[in-house]
């Protein structure tokens, strides 16, 4: 194992010099041959089609269930929907979002014919959910106890209190923590070549089955990534700064 | 013969008996009965933790009282099936963070109780508030959002936040310990011409001297329990106990 | 390490009767026809079990000294890896529910197919047009996605093939083959010396029968 | 789509009735027939041993990333390393674990043979460390700058007060955070199997290659992430309670 | 002729020049100059925000001068050559936050600048702290945690932190302004016994009636510069610019 390691930047530097050295027949056996390059573009378009309709329904599904949530840690209520939403937590944050998508796949949807962006959609969805819950439960518990206070001794009851006071201002404290959930997803994504669909990862996979170079198609695929992430970070950057320079 | 106008002048606004208060391990209040007048500028003192705050917030159940009865303007509201969101609209609430809405102008702040929970029309809402953000010397501000206030105004603004409500009576705890000294003034200014327009008051506060110049009432509290009560003056050049003696030394 | 004592075989161990997982261990035709050269050459066999997509990259890249895993000689793969002398013949063919109007290769227009990712089945099935191709990383679970009707059919060699449908109920094997090919190891282009003594290992294996007697052991017809 | 989910609550039910109807079948089927189970147990030990070790990798490679990034900020000193700092972090960050373990064996280690339960240490190891770094910078930024100030006007000077003042405290507050991340890990090293490193999930994999039912194998491997991964959340509540209640 | 001795006694101990602080958008010193001598009680007084703490924090520069210079026992320690570390460890310095290391005990928060700066043993170092300790009565809560004290007692042993290092000035920004009121006694207090004993101090304060008391100097500032400086009593009593007056008549 450490023979391995000392060996390694030798082999290393072996396997960038016959890089540089063949890049443009490469290149063109990876990406310009057989338009193999299209496997990247459809697998992008599958990647961020599942990624955002995920967030949405993880948005959906945890805004649900934070408000659920706290709703029984304030008042004591929704007992047994407090519970339902306890056991989703607990199963979906502990197992891992593969064997989620797997079971999904295979077990819930097991004999039916149903598009697989859609199973994907629903298993990521279901997935970011759990994990969207805790965040905007978070929101929910960082606003100041005095907002709630303010809001009830003006008369207003809880659920009136919840709408006008407190859920207004989780939101906004809570959209770059989502935004970053996007990312999350963006990445995680990445796995659901497992069910056979066509994501970026797995044309990335497709065209190494064909070319038999690892290097190129792998380089590409994470430059993908690391491009959308960087953009949505920059992005995310700069609506924190106006969040936070806005004096509401 | 009385008429009934008479015996509401005479009944009191607030009456509390027997009021006890436990939390886990603390027994904050222990056994506190008043009563409190149309008109009363009653000033709450006492060491920290004596159970101040906890009396405050009982009176307009923020606080839930483990046992005890309060009956505000007649109705027992500690009564489990009374309303308490119809007797709280009646009882002006200002802490001592502000607890303004950060997310609403200060306008907004203003009208958003009357114009839910009163169904009074924007216009309507909107005069009053203007109104009273006059008196209190903040007409300007009323589009700047809480953030752009300094603490002195933000205070202002909860007070009249409260009063927008037209309430009955006014809970303040501790309204000016967030605030620097200077501008200390200006809030109590405000609570000195509500108390001069007949405004019932209730006040936690520690600035004895402002206690001393308009209560017309102080409690003295000590381990969640009432020890000494007296008329505004004569309450602090009088001490009888020992207790309420050491105490004022210390404080003044 | 080609001169080592040992003889690493890179595989894919999800494709009977040619490799698979039984209890602990990995058995199937290649394992022991591998099993066979390794005690001619005098070294010792070591199984990487990995995905198919990636055994020629690992011969390649020298992780492994060679690869068989029910691998058929393509023109693409001899442009990556040498190919020693084949040792069987298979072919790919369909695997459909018993319902199925799929009777030959030219229904599969318009359908939808199952095959595992980087098999000679997926090369097929590319040039079919408007089959949908699902690519599965291990040939199983093609098989399964057919049991529960995700897919149409499934593109698969067919020695496994037998296997998947002795398996299971309420499948079958198209009669008409698609295509005849051979598998043969692959070994590293700059590997000469082992291609050469594999190649003796195998015609020896031939001669003495060796070589049947392992493929009649799993495969019964 | 729709006529899908409509069926699917009907399938489910008679799939659920054949498993109650079939379960000793399936259970002796999949786990005890050609004791079948070991390959759970054995995925298992895999699986938990890539974790262990990354997680140490990660911890040693983040503390060091995040002191130099947070020596940077407050000093404007190391411009280089902290140059190198922010490339790891934003290379591992934006780009998904499976991209980087596939890179990882394929390509940084592509002509190296070297075991792979190492190859997944090191990939889940320097993934975990962008991570973890930003944890510990979270937490440096989280201890008052009085305390900072406090340790400089005595008389320290930079490190002696970022060893004695600022670090010991760090080290308490993401003691709990660590430990999620120890559980993120463990679930994260599902994917393993891409490498054909047989971890647990791998083994319920291999299971279902062989019997060809999906239903148990995948549960019994969600189950078992359930398991460990509750007894850690436990583990770590019981830690935060501890270290909340001590007065240092 | 004067003896070397009368001359450290007669030369300033801190010698402020010119001091000027920009940060990004605020001019908040804007040329300060001011000597300190040996046996001074120096209260700095001002409204909110006129550069009173960045003053201060400058002195061991904490806060990084843009100009000027600072003569600490004659050496210039705005000089980018020194040693501030050194020079640190002869001025103490107190936090309106308290700011004790909440991992160690209270005996740990007292020696370890000791033993790690001064390389005193163990022995020598914790006999030191309990002597201090004693003199502010805190001598049984050597082992405690600084959770465990409330807010006068942590204070105090902040001002025995930094007496610890046997300090030339103390420095003091808000000492009691995160105090509850009934604990602010009992730090003025040590700082009284403090400037009894000659400690030179320079004091950041709100605490008019104790500035009056004990200062022997009062720099009033406003708007990052000195307006007007004074002889303690006299000080207050007489302001000579309109502003300090108004500023007085605000917060007496
Ligand atoms: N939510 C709570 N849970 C538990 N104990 C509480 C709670 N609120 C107050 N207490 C305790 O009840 C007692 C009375 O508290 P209270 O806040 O009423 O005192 P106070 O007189 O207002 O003090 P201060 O002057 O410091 O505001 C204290 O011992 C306090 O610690
Ligand atoms: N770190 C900083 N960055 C930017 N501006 C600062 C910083 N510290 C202080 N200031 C600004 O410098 C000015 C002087 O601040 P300083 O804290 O010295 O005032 P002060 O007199 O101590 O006020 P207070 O009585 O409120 O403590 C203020 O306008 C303040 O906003
Ligand atoms: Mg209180
Ligand atoms: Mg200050």
């Amino acid at each position: 194992m450490f023979s391995a390691i000392m060996d390694f930047g030798d082999k290393l530097g072996t396997a960038l010099f016959k890089l540089s050295y063949n890049f443009p027949n490469q290149f063109y056996l990876n990406f310009i041959k057989e338009n193999r390059w299209k496997y990247l573009t459809d697998g992008l378009k599958v990647t961020l089609t599942v990624t955002i309709f995920a967030v949405l329904i993880g948005v959906i599904l945890g805004f649900l269930v934070a408000i659920i949530r706290s709703t029984h840690d304030k008042t004591g209520k929704l007992t047994l929907l407090n519970w339902v939403c306890t056991v989703y937590l607990t199963v979906i944050r502990g197992t891992p979002v593969l064997v989620q998508l797997l079971i999904i796949y295979f077990v819930i949807f097991g004999s039916v014919r149903v598009d697989k962006v859609f199973v994907a959609v629903v298993a990521f969805g279901i997935n970011s959910g759990a994990y969207v819950a805790e965040i905007i439960r978070g929101g929910i518990m960082s606003i100041d106890q005095g907002q709630f206070e303010a809001g009830r001794s003006i008369g207003f009851n809880y659920t009136q209190t919840m709408i006008y006071i407190i859920l207004p201002q989780v939101f906004k404290n809570v959209l770059p923590a989502l935004g970053n959930e996007f990312i999350v997803l963006l990445k995680e994504t990445s796995v659901s070549g497992y069910i056979a669909l066509q994501d970026l990862t797995k044309g990335g996979d497709i065209i190494r089955s064909q070319t038999y170079s690892p290097l190129l198609p792998l380089l590409a695929v994470a430059l993908i990534y690391l491009f959308f992430v960087m953009i949505l970070s920059k992005l995310l950057k700069i609506l924190e700064g106006r969040l936070r320079n806005s004096d509401h | 013969m009385t008429t009934s106008e008479e015996i509401k002048e005479k009944s009191p606004l607030i009456s509390v008996k027997d009021l006890e208060k436990h939390f886990t391990d603390v027994h904050a209040l222990n056994g506190v009965s008043v009563d409190i007048y149309r008109g009363d500028v009653v000033f709450v003192v006492g060491p920290s933790g004596s159970g101040k705050s906890t009396f405050l917030r009982c009176l307009n159940r923020l606080e839930e009282p483990t046992s005890g009865t309060i009956l505000f303007e007649g109705i027992n509201i500690t009564d489990k099936k009374c309303d308490i969101n119809k007797h709280r609209q009646k009882m002006g609430m200002v802490f001592q963070q502000f607890n303004l809405f950060p997310h609403m102008t200060v306008m907004r702040n203003l009208t958003i109780g009357p114009m839910k929970l009163q169904h009074k029309t924007k216009e309507e809402a909107e005069s009053y508030a203007h109104e009273l953000l006059k008196r209190v010397g903040l007409e300007t501000r009323a589009d700047a959002y809480p953030n752009q206030l300094s603490g002195g105004q933000k205070q202002r603004i909860a007070i009249v936040r409260a009063l927008c409500m037209r309430p009955d009576v006014m809970l303040f705890d501790e309204p000016t310990s967030a605030l620097d000294p200077e501008m200390v003034g200006e809030v109590l200014e405000v609570m000195r011409d509500l108390a001069e327009d007949k405004m019932t008051m209730v006040v936690v506060t520690h600035e004895m001297a402002f206690a001393k110049e308009i209560a017309t009432k102080v409690l003295f509290m000590a381990e969640g329990q009432i020890l000494e009560t007296g008329e505004g003056r004569e309450f602090f050049e009088n001490p009888k106990t020992e207790r309420l003696k050491t105490f004022l030394e210390k404080v003044l | 390490g080609q001169s080592g004592k040992t003889l690493t075989m890179a595989t894919n161990a999800e494709f009977p009767p040619y490799e698979y997982h039984d209890g602990t261990e990995i058995v199937g035709i290649d394992v022991e026809i591998a099993q066979a050269i390794a005690d001619k050459l005098g070294r010792e066999l070591v199984i990487e079990d990995m995905a198919f997509d990636s055994v020629i990259m690992a011969v390649q890249s020298g992780k492994a000294d060679i690869a068989m895993a029910g691998l058929t000689i393509t023109e693409d793969r001899k442009e990556s890896v040498n190919f020693s002398t084949p040792y069987t013949t298979a072919s790919q063919v369909i695997i459909v529910k018993e319902d199925s109007d799929i009777t030959s290769p030219d229904d599969l227009v318009g359908k939808r197919v199952g095959v595992q990712l980087g098999t000679t089945g997926d090369i097929y099935v590319d040039d079919i047009e408007d089959a949908t191709v699902e690519r599965y990383g291990k040939g199983f679970e093609a098989v399964q996605a057919l049991l529960q009707d995700k897919v149409d059919a499934v593109m698969i060699d067919n020695q496994p093939a037998q296997v998947f449908v002795s398996q299971n109920e309420g499948i079958k094997i198209v009669d008409e083959a698609f295509t005849v090919e051979e598998y043969a190891a692959a070994i590293a282009k700059d590997n000469t010396e082992l291609l050469d003594q594999v190649n003796d290992a195998i015609a020896e294996l031939e001669e003495s029968g060796e070589l049947q007697a392992i493929i009649d052991k799993y495969i019964t017809d």
